[in-house]
């Protein structure tokens, strides 16, 4: 079951049974987006309040699988409190984690990114591997990139 | 007649020969699409190697045999279903979805106003409710839906009341998420009796149990190659010669038409009319030798093997987890196929589904394109397992393992 | 690049070893579908011996091989098109005939209105008409014809004048009963100066040219699995991806919805929407495999190699029968491909088949699906030879010879 | 060859070369019938006269293959003059002639039939080994058959 553990690493584990920044934000002054991934029935709604291009605050409700539950929740762990620019880069980063070389698609192998600049976001890496479950982690991801968007403009 | 012997099916099934993270494949997930026999794989090998031409308007040896391939499978589908007009009575379509929006959209448009009724049930598949919707936001239809019960039934309380005045109930066999085997020849009794006519969604039932659509008493019955033991890329309509006969083309072009000018067109007659374009050639000689392995195999047979191995299950699942493993679906063996739909106390359905492809075991997560069926029971998905003729008791032993398992890993 | 070899492209063909009445296949029928390679067959076998299982939805390792086979085909196809976004500009369906329908419908409903005019020609397939006319029932379009000279060319004297206000041009890229290649780029062009958008009909050309849809500056393009060395049952469309992304779904069903309740439905995004139900998978395999194994032999060596059988068939034919056998189309081997139509003098085109096929000569007779250019020349029918990568010089010594007695037999 | 003089009888292009009763008849008093066989082309108009319960004269215009022209030929020669029983009894005699039992699709039997009832159609007994060509065949009485129902109503 070596493959299983590449997947579901302890803080993934972790952070699905207790996931942080769980709830909603009053709408406005917060902000809501809304993502599902509709293959397999994931939702997520991503609450986002930024002051002075800073995300002061970020919950997480909906429902999924671990990996999109996890994902999430690591997520919100990693960008609360950061500037803009900082998540717009943490994005960016994760996306680039996620993908799978198309050449490679028998055999994906991660690209190369800064793992240390991840943080715990690291555990997510064995999910490459497991290319169905890229769209489960990625879901918060794209829901925030969203949320930004609409806050924008 | 032999007796089942599904050991025997497994010899000719390649792909159970296989082994996946070094374990022999379980295939759990026949109602998602059937694992193929070696002879219906060798039956489009063979078209192709052989008779591959395009069908009708040609007299070379190889195009006559493609054609008597086709018109054959056409015939042999028929027989399997019951018809007594072949002929006239099976179009081929590239899915039971395409079959769905054929009927909705040919029948619908030339029989249905608006402020018609047509009355689906919420355990439908989305290829029979979604097509309806189409028609509706296109003339004004309205839709209504018999409910389900608590214990996975189809309600009928409401019956009378939903379908006074209907023109039409559209209704699966069998449902794809919870097993469930609806009462068809109660259900077109008493629909007819309001004058509705009634088409049945058989893609879940056609391959597990008998098929007879004089006997069902039903208008139009559809069904899906690539759950019976047939390829992908074909699909079955029944109707009644009448209601085909009366009914207006859908797909436009090459076949379907008596004669075509600049300025229009004059449709053929007859099964033709649905089937423009060049037909799933292959897939039809394909399914043809699936359906007449069925028939071998036998319907009945299959049907008593496949409710043994489902009977079993669920009495073990019931024992091995004591309520951590619920079935989404009745569990007293009445009137029910070998579909079983799992919610697996904290692990959600794709973490079921994933540990359980470590095993070899093969089983969907999901909503099982049934969304109004899951909002019914406030469900995003569940762990689908699902039995075919080729199916092991023993299959069950590793399901029970590799469950075990999900369970202390989340828990 | 290897030297463009027939004899082994004919070594690859199961069919090409197959006798009738005592005789070798001589198959000249390439334009109504193409002989399929081994390892086209090949493909599809071994998804269903090792990989068969429904595409998405599914985490076990045969069901992400499936999806991957799948969308690996549909990869190859943009590929082989030019497409620079195949993922977002490749759609499956059962054949080109479904594909036209799409487009005519989905696109066609929202972007066309009562009195819009939508452009064809004169020498277009059913598949390119009957659609056209459906909408045109429906809504109230206008539908103009280019027509076609004396000399089997598009007649474009009055382009302008049909194209003033036109909504779209769809036109074949070659004809499947004149061989006439017709000029993409230029009518592109010009057509795009009107503001019209181009909808290709490729059916004919893709297995025996190189097609770039950036080349040619089009905006839709239809093709058909098996006229190019691929399986029945699957049809491409592929569209700019703007264009398809504004379009609005065509069948309904499981696959195209992001969500469904008992009140109504939202489409998904991107090519999922116009893919309902379960898809040609093996069927996507195949074809994923014949483009492979085209661009293999390579585009342009095929046309050179069909280019100069053509040349000798026309010569030659004109050579033997001094004006006994005329062929319906251009002779002069400037932009033609490898169809070419005849009518045989005093033998009815039936008949002419039927004195071929007891010579192993595989050929088609009757309206080819043209019906409107059939009556632009006043024939009923005609009698179509058509080349494919594997048909040989020798093979036109055997249509001469049978032709002969088809003369004799009549005269 | 064998197969093809099977089919191509000496009788059958004969009449293919030499239609008898080829033509057209006033309408009224002629009724007229169309047929066409969309899958190769064929049309066929059958013009007749009826009086007094005979089939007094037959006209037939069109076009098609051999089989085509010449069944409409043969079958006009036979149903010239006759009873309207006698021509319905044709039209049946000739339709089981050209009945293909499904059983031996693979290898066509004809049905027996009395073939000394049926005089010279009994050249066209052939078809049957190529059953594309039975719709060439039979067009023409299908055609006549639509055109007596058609007097009558
Ligand atoms: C030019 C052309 N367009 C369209 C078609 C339709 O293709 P299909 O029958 O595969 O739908 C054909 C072939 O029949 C064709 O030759
Ligand atoms: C009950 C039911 N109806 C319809 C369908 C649609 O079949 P297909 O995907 O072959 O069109 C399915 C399977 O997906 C099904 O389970």
């Amino acid at each position: 079951m070596s493959n299983l553990d590449d997947l579901y690493r302890e803080i993934i584990l972790d952070h699905y049974r207790s996931p942080r920044n769980r709830g909603e934000l009053a709408t406005p002054p917060a902000c809501r987006a809304e993502g599902f991934n509709p293959l397999c029935g994931d939702e997520i709604t991503v609450f986002i309040q930024v002051e002075n291009d800073v995300l002061v605050d970020i919950k997480i409700s909906g429902h999924g699988c671990s990996i999109s539950q996890s994902s999430a929740s690591l997520m919100s762990a990693a960008v609360k409190g950061k500037t803009l620019d900082q998540v717009h880069q943490a994005i960016a980063t994760f996306k680039q984690l996620m993908t799978v070389h198309e050449a490679n698609i028998d055999d994906p192998e991660p690209v190369a990114v800064d793992i240390r600049a991840l943080g715990e976001l690291a555990a997510l890496q064995g999910v490459v591997k497991f290319p169905v479950r890229i769209k489960c982690a990625i879901l918060a991801w794209n829901t925030l990139d969203q949320g930004l968007q609409d806050f924008v403009s | 007649m032999t007796p089942f012997d599904p050991v025997q099916v497994r010899s000719e099934i390649p792909l159970l020969a296989r082994t996946v993270h070094d374990r022999p494949v379980i295939y759990l997930d026949s109602a998602a699409t059937s694992l193929t026999p070696q002879r219906v794989i060798t039956a489009m090998s063979t078209y192709y190697q052989r008779s591959h031409a395009n069908v009708h308007r040609a007299v070379y040896v190889t195009a006559e045999e493609a054609t008597a391939l086709y018109e054959g499978g056409r015939r042999d589908v028929g027989l399997f279903l019951g018809s007594t007009h072949p002929d006239e009575e099976i179009v081929f379509t590239k899915n039971a979805t395409e079959a769905f929006n054929l009927f909705a959209k040919s029948w619908g448009r030339a029989n249905l106003e608006r402020g018609d009724v047509v009355v689906l049930s919420q355990m439908e598949h989305h290829a029979n409710i979604v097509p309806w919707f189409q028609l509706r936001d296109e003339i004004g239809i309205e839709i209504k839906f018999l409910e389900v019960t608590d214990d996975f039934r189809l309600d009928l309380s409401r019956f009378d009341e939903l379908l006074e005045g209907a023109k039409l109930l559209s209704i699966t066999g069998m449902s794809n998420v919870l097993g469930t085997i609806n009462p068809l020849r109660e259900l077109t009794q008493r629909a007819h009796a309001f004058g509705a006519l009634v088409l049945v969604d058989a893609s879940q039932s056609a391959a597990h149990g008998p098929t007879d659509v004089v006997d069902f008493d039903v208008d139009a019955l559809i069904c899906t190659g690539h759950k019976m033991l047939g390829p992908t890329g074909i699909g079955v309509l029944w109707a009644r010669r009448e209601i085909l006969a009366a009914m207006p083309p859908f797909l436009g072009g090459g076949g379907m038409i008596a004669d075509v000018s600049v300025d229009g067109f004059t449709p053929a007659s007859g099964v033709t009319k649905f089937e423009a374009g060049t037909p799933p050639i292959a897939e039809a000689a394909g399914l043809g030798e699936a359906v007449r392995y069925l028939r071998e195999l036998g319907m009945e047979a299959i049907a008593t093997y496949e409710k043994g191995l489902t009977d079993d299950a669920i009495a073990r699942l019931a024992h091995e987890f004591s309520g951590r493993v619920r079935i989404i679906g009745p569990t007293d063996g009445v009137a029910r196929g070998g579909v079983l739909s799992l919610d697996v106390e904290g692990v959600h359905p794709h973490d079921v589904a994933q540990v359980l492809d470590q095993f070899g075991v093969c089983i969907r997560p999901g909503h099982h394109c049934a969304k109004p069926l899951m909002k019914r029971f406030s469900l995003a998905a569940t762990a689908r397992v699902s039995f075919g003729p080729y199916s092991l008791q023993s299959d069950t032993n590793i399901l029970i393992e590799s469950l075990h398992h999900a369970l202390e890993l989340f828990g």
